[in-house]
């Protein structure tokens, strides 16, 4: 079976494998590269970079839950110049496939942030992480509010140009997801990252308070799966010619392959790196097996294979 | 930079299958023995290991952390290490509850090592509950290196105090104190150190234990010349680096406090510069 | 500590103790009551009945997921009518508190089942799971659009007079929850059951098609706890005087705490009894324990703790 | 009334821990041994047990039914129950996997039996696959009561026909298909069903397995005087009647369909009632 094409596209970017790091699950690459070559994946999805320099949220940034975990890490990170500086030379060496995730408080943040990612060599696409607290608009998160969403999308294709393909992240937190998605892709997106995490809570028993120093948390892993598959499967029902990078909680080759027959074209792994630094290879290559077992000639083959109608 | 020095920390970090050598009640902790081959020889005192627990089918989807307690070669058995292991919640209980012969997914070694001094000094550990697990391991090193190694144990109750027999000939002297007096003297490690420092008695202190211990012992240590390096313990989401939950602020030689990592910029940090004051808080951007 | 206190109310209804079933996880009562004795918990929460008989969805109806499980039931049910003739008088015979659930497929009928259910002799609260297809508009959920969810307890309200506390049980997949709770709290509901399941979907990787014959399901059990604390938390933020009926995910006393924390008066218990049949007894138990441990003098004085400012 | 008879059904379901006495693996298959003591006594052949699963820290939150295959008595260990466990997902495996002397949390007996006739007939038992396990302990209940009892097996291979020794000797004539040969004839069970119906050589019909084989023998008694009693299996979540999800179109004598729930209304129903064209389906609503 070695003519089997494992490749798969998001606009125009093109991979050679279809799974990739989920943003802020990977840091910038550089620690998973202890257990396993960068360049055998799909991409790695650097952590969503802002404009300046950040702390983030204080601790305990993380709790367990039942078969997931919340997250508050409020987008620490170096900042943009620093982050352009040493990250990305070293995972261009690496010849890894990039894909640069950015993060703003406002639709100006969003536009500085794609005019410097523009012109940086070795960039096979921009994600544009919209689940952010909106400073303009009393907090709200971009991608609740469809107009914002829009508007964010709107500044990046303008500041971008035509090159880079632009992926969407949405957060899977909205009435109407479809709708969102619509709008985003109206606004110039190439192709959509679903889901962003689930926002939950934790009480500690003890202190009786609210766990996460941030109170509210972002939840991820296998228990929101179901979720996952659920607004991949609605997205490109609406939309099947739009590209989705599917993500949340898949941790096997089976749960990537359920992703991909609900309309996922690419695959990102996030939380399952946590508990297996070998997640993301150890998926890539159970996927392929499985493909190749049921007899697809190629992943494309597969994407949004559930949608058939049942005659076929 | 941090970043290089990471890239150097977990360089011989491995992903493996290993058999358990053996499980012994010791007091209220269970004292494992892991077989880990040829891997001892990257193992360093202060280095943590993370475990993946509940089986197959487990709802615990995170790794749980321990430190190294010692590792050593057997003809028998290879490679081995020892963890000491408190049962806690439902993982660390999982865990103890592995019986001899089960097979347990480890990723080790992991985070960065005490750091071990050139020339002979006076060197003084302190180990609160199973932090002094890794103590035992990195006195017998500093013994080797012709160093004067005082321990001080403390716990809350005798139940909690690791000592084991053979550990006491590596240190020149080994003092333990009881929250409850049930063992040692009473009272809390802390205490002496105070007269320790006065006295000019040690250069170096290496600490264990629960964070406030850790902050104390730093507080002490502040404008004296005496060295602290301590090993920390954050809530771990990766333990590998990638996921920014475990991180404490630090300030480094330009004086800029960063959010740095315990996973892989610790476990064992400098006690003089962790901002114990702002741990659970964010610091003020100027 | 015989003096404890465990009593909890919901608008002008009072019960003996916190945990109730949840509806569509006991049935009408009945099977349940091989287990123990329904009177020894606060109340039980009947499945949601609509006004004529219904099949429901074609089978498969579940998935199990990471801890949790999917259903697509489909609200099937024996109508009104009969309900109120065969079930309700077995209940009322066992001395069970009794919250009846209803649902419907149009503003009109909720109100019309209103109407059936005010002169019911034992009924301590009505229950109205708006979460329910809109037939009048497009098939939008009730739960998901403020305006509908309004007009919905409104007619009930209208219906049943001042007496019978009505709960809203709302949907978590909205943008903004306390928005919502806030309409319907307007609109005449005395108090709020949060939270209805969250809309998932799995897909068999035999058949490589969505598995239920409902295609979308609803996921519930511990996966989406941490979702219904922060529901609740949220929700009791805005509207402290609100009681909240809370339910998601609850398997032990320890869950149960964690919700009143959060700010519920009373807490469901779902899912859970499907692993075990005992379940609502045991979290009772469990968490009357874990109050006087913690040295409540009360289930009251715990409520919405986790909110208390930070100094007290 | 079906209520009626449902709370009749399991009125004597209890909820116990029990001990594993034996696992033996036969073919494909556990034969799985329990303590239950005084429980015995309320299981009937057709009844199920509904088990948890995976342990403390499961992500598996459903029990899963297995039918009861057989009941004993004896002197050393009390009251035993037998289960034929096929390892098949992660549960079913997890079970499989438990030794001598674990506990493991049953809810049981459950659902409604095979009917036994007050007067002696012509029985015929067909098993699918594991489901032969409770057609033995139902074979010594018929002949009990004089009734003469055929055996008939099928499976897609050897590995999945279960058929003990001891068994045997309750039934009057024991044949076995497989689908591919490995064992007894070739081909399928329903195969000589229709000739037997044909010679008017049976009076009942007790099946046990796959929808697909309950499906076709039901549609062989059609329009026949043969009853037909099948234990089915559709997914449970609960296993006691509270959520609805197992539900199977069935008419009843008013000739109206209704959603049965085949954990309390079964596993055990009438094949002539249960409409097969339906399953997976929704019924018109007139
Ligand atoms: C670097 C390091 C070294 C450690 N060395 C040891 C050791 O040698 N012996 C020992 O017994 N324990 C040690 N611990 C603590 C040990 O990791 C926790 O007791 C364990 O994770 C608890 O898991 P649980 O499932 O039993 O508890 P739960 O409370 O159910 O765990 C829930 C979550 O919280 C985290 N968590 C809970 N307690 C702690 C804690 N004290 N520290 C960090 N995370 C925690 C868990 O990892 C898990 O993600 C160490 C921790 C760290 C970070
Ligand atoms: C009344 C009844 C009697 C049964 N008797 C036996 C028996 O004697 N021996 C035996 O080996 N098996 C029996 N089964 C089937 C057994 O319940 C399933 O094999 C088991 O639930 C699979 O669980 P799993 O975790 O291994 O598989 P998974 O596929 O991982 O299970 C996932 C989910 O699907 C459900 N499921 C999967 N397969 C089946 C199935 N075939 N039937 C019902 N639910 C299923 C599970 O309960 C679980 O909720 C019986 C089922 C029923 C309903
Ligand atoms: C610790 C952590 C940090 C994350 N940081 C980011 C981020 O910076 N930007 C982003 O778009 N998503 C972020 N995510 C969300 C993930 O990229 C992903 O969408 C989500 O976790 C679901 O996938 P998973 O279940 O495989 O983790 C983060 C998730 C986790 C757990
Ligand atoms: C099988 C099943 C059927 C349900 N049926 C109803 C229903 O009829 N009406 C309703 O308001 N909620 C229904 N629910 C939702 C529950 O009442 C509850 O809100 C949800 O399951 C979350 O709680 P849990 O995690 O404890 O199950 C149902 C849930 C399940 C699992
Ligand atoms: S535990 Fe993940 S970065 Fe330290
Ligand atoms: S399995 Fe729940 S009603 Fe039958």
């Amino acid at each position: 079976m070695s003519e089997f094409d494992f490749s798969t596209t998001l606009g125009n970017a093109f991979f050679n494998t279809p799974i990739f790091t989920a943003s802020g699950c990977a840091s910038s690459g550089k620690e998973l590269a202890q257990f396993f070559p960068l360049r055998d994946i799909g991409a790695v999805v650097t952590k969503s970079v802002m404009n300046k320099p950040r702390y983030g949220r204080p601790t305990p940034r993380m709790a367990e839950t039942p078969s997931g975990m919340l997250n508050s890490i409020g987008l620490q990170g170096p900042g943009i110049e620093a982050f352009l500086a040493n990250d990305i030379p070293w995972l261009v060496e690496q010849n890894s496939r990039i894909i640069i995730s950015i993060a703003g408080e406002t639709i100006e943040e969003y536009a500085t942030l794609a005019r410097k990612v523009r012109s940086v060599a070795g960039i096979s696409a921009i994600e544009v992480n919209i689940s952010c607290p909106n400073v303009e608009n009393r907090g709200l998160v971009f991608a609740c509010d469809p107009d914002a969403s829009r508007r964010v999308i709107d500044g990046v294709r303008r500041t971008i140009g035509g090159e880079l393909p632009i992926i969407a992240k949405l957060s899977p937190d909205v009435t109407n997801l479809p709708d969102i998605a619509k709008g985003v892709v109206e606004s110039g997106a190439d192709a959509l990252a679903l889901i962003n995490t689930v926002l939950g809570m934790v009480i500690n028993i003890e202190t009786m308070r609210p766990h996460l120093g941030g109170n509210t948390g972002g939840l991820s892993g296998p228990a929101i799966r179901p979720v996952a598959v659920r607004a991949i499967y609605q997205v490109h029902a609406v939309m099947p010619e739009i590209p989705i990078l599917g993500m949340g909680g898949v941790s096997s080759g089976r749960d990537a392959l359920e992703l991909i027959f609900a309309g996922a074209s690419g695959v990102s792994v996030g939380t399952a790196s946590f508990g297996n630094p070998h997640a993301a290879v150890d998926i890539q290559r159970e996927l392929r097996d499985l493909l190749i077992a049921k007899g697809f000639p190629s992943l494309k083959s597969a994407v949004g294979y559930a949608h058939r109608e049942a005659d076929l | 930079m941090v970043k290089e020095v990471m890239s150097q920390i977990n360089r011989s970090a491995a992903h493996i299958i290993t058999t358990i050598l053996a499980n012994k009640r010791v007091g209220q902790y269970h004292q494992m023995v892991f077989g880990i081959g040829d891997l001892v020889k990257s193992c360093r005192p202060g280095n943590f290991v993370a475990i993946n627990v509940g089986g197959d089918s487990s709802r615990m989807i995170l790794r749980r952390a321990f430190a190294i307690s010692r590792v050593s070669e057997s003809a028998s058995f290879g490679g081995t290490m020892e963890l000491i292991v408190a049962p806690h919640g439902l993982g660390s209980k999982w865990l103890c509850s592995q019986i001899e012969g089960a097979e347990v997914d480890i990723v080790l070694p992991l985070g960065t090592a005490f750091g071990i001094p050139t020339s002979p000094v006076n060197a003084l550990l302190v180990g609160g509950g199973y932090g002094s697990a890794p103590l035992f391991g990195l006195a017998e090193v500093l013994k080797a290196r012709g160093c004067k190694v005082d321990m001080l144990l403390g716990a809350s109750t005798s139940a909690k105090i690791y000592a084991p027999m053979e550990g006491k000939r590596s240190v020149n002297s080994l003092k333990i104190y009881t929250e409850d007096g049930t063992m040692g003297e009473l009272g809390r490690v802390t205490e002496p150190i105070k007269v320790l420092i006065e006295n000019k008695a040690i250069d170096v202190i290496y600490s264990c234990g629960p964070m406030g211990m850790l902050r104390a012992i730093s507080e002490l240590t502040t404008d004296t010349d005496v060295v602290h390096q301590c090993a920390v313990e954050e809530a771990m989401a990766c333990g590998i680096g990638i996921c920014m939950t475990c991180v404490l602020p630090v300030k480094g030689e330009d004086g800029q406090i960063s959010m740095l990592r315990s996973c892989i910029d610790g476990p064992v940090m400098d006690g003089s510069q962790v901002q114990w004051h702002l741990v659970g808080q964010v610091p003020e951007v100027h």
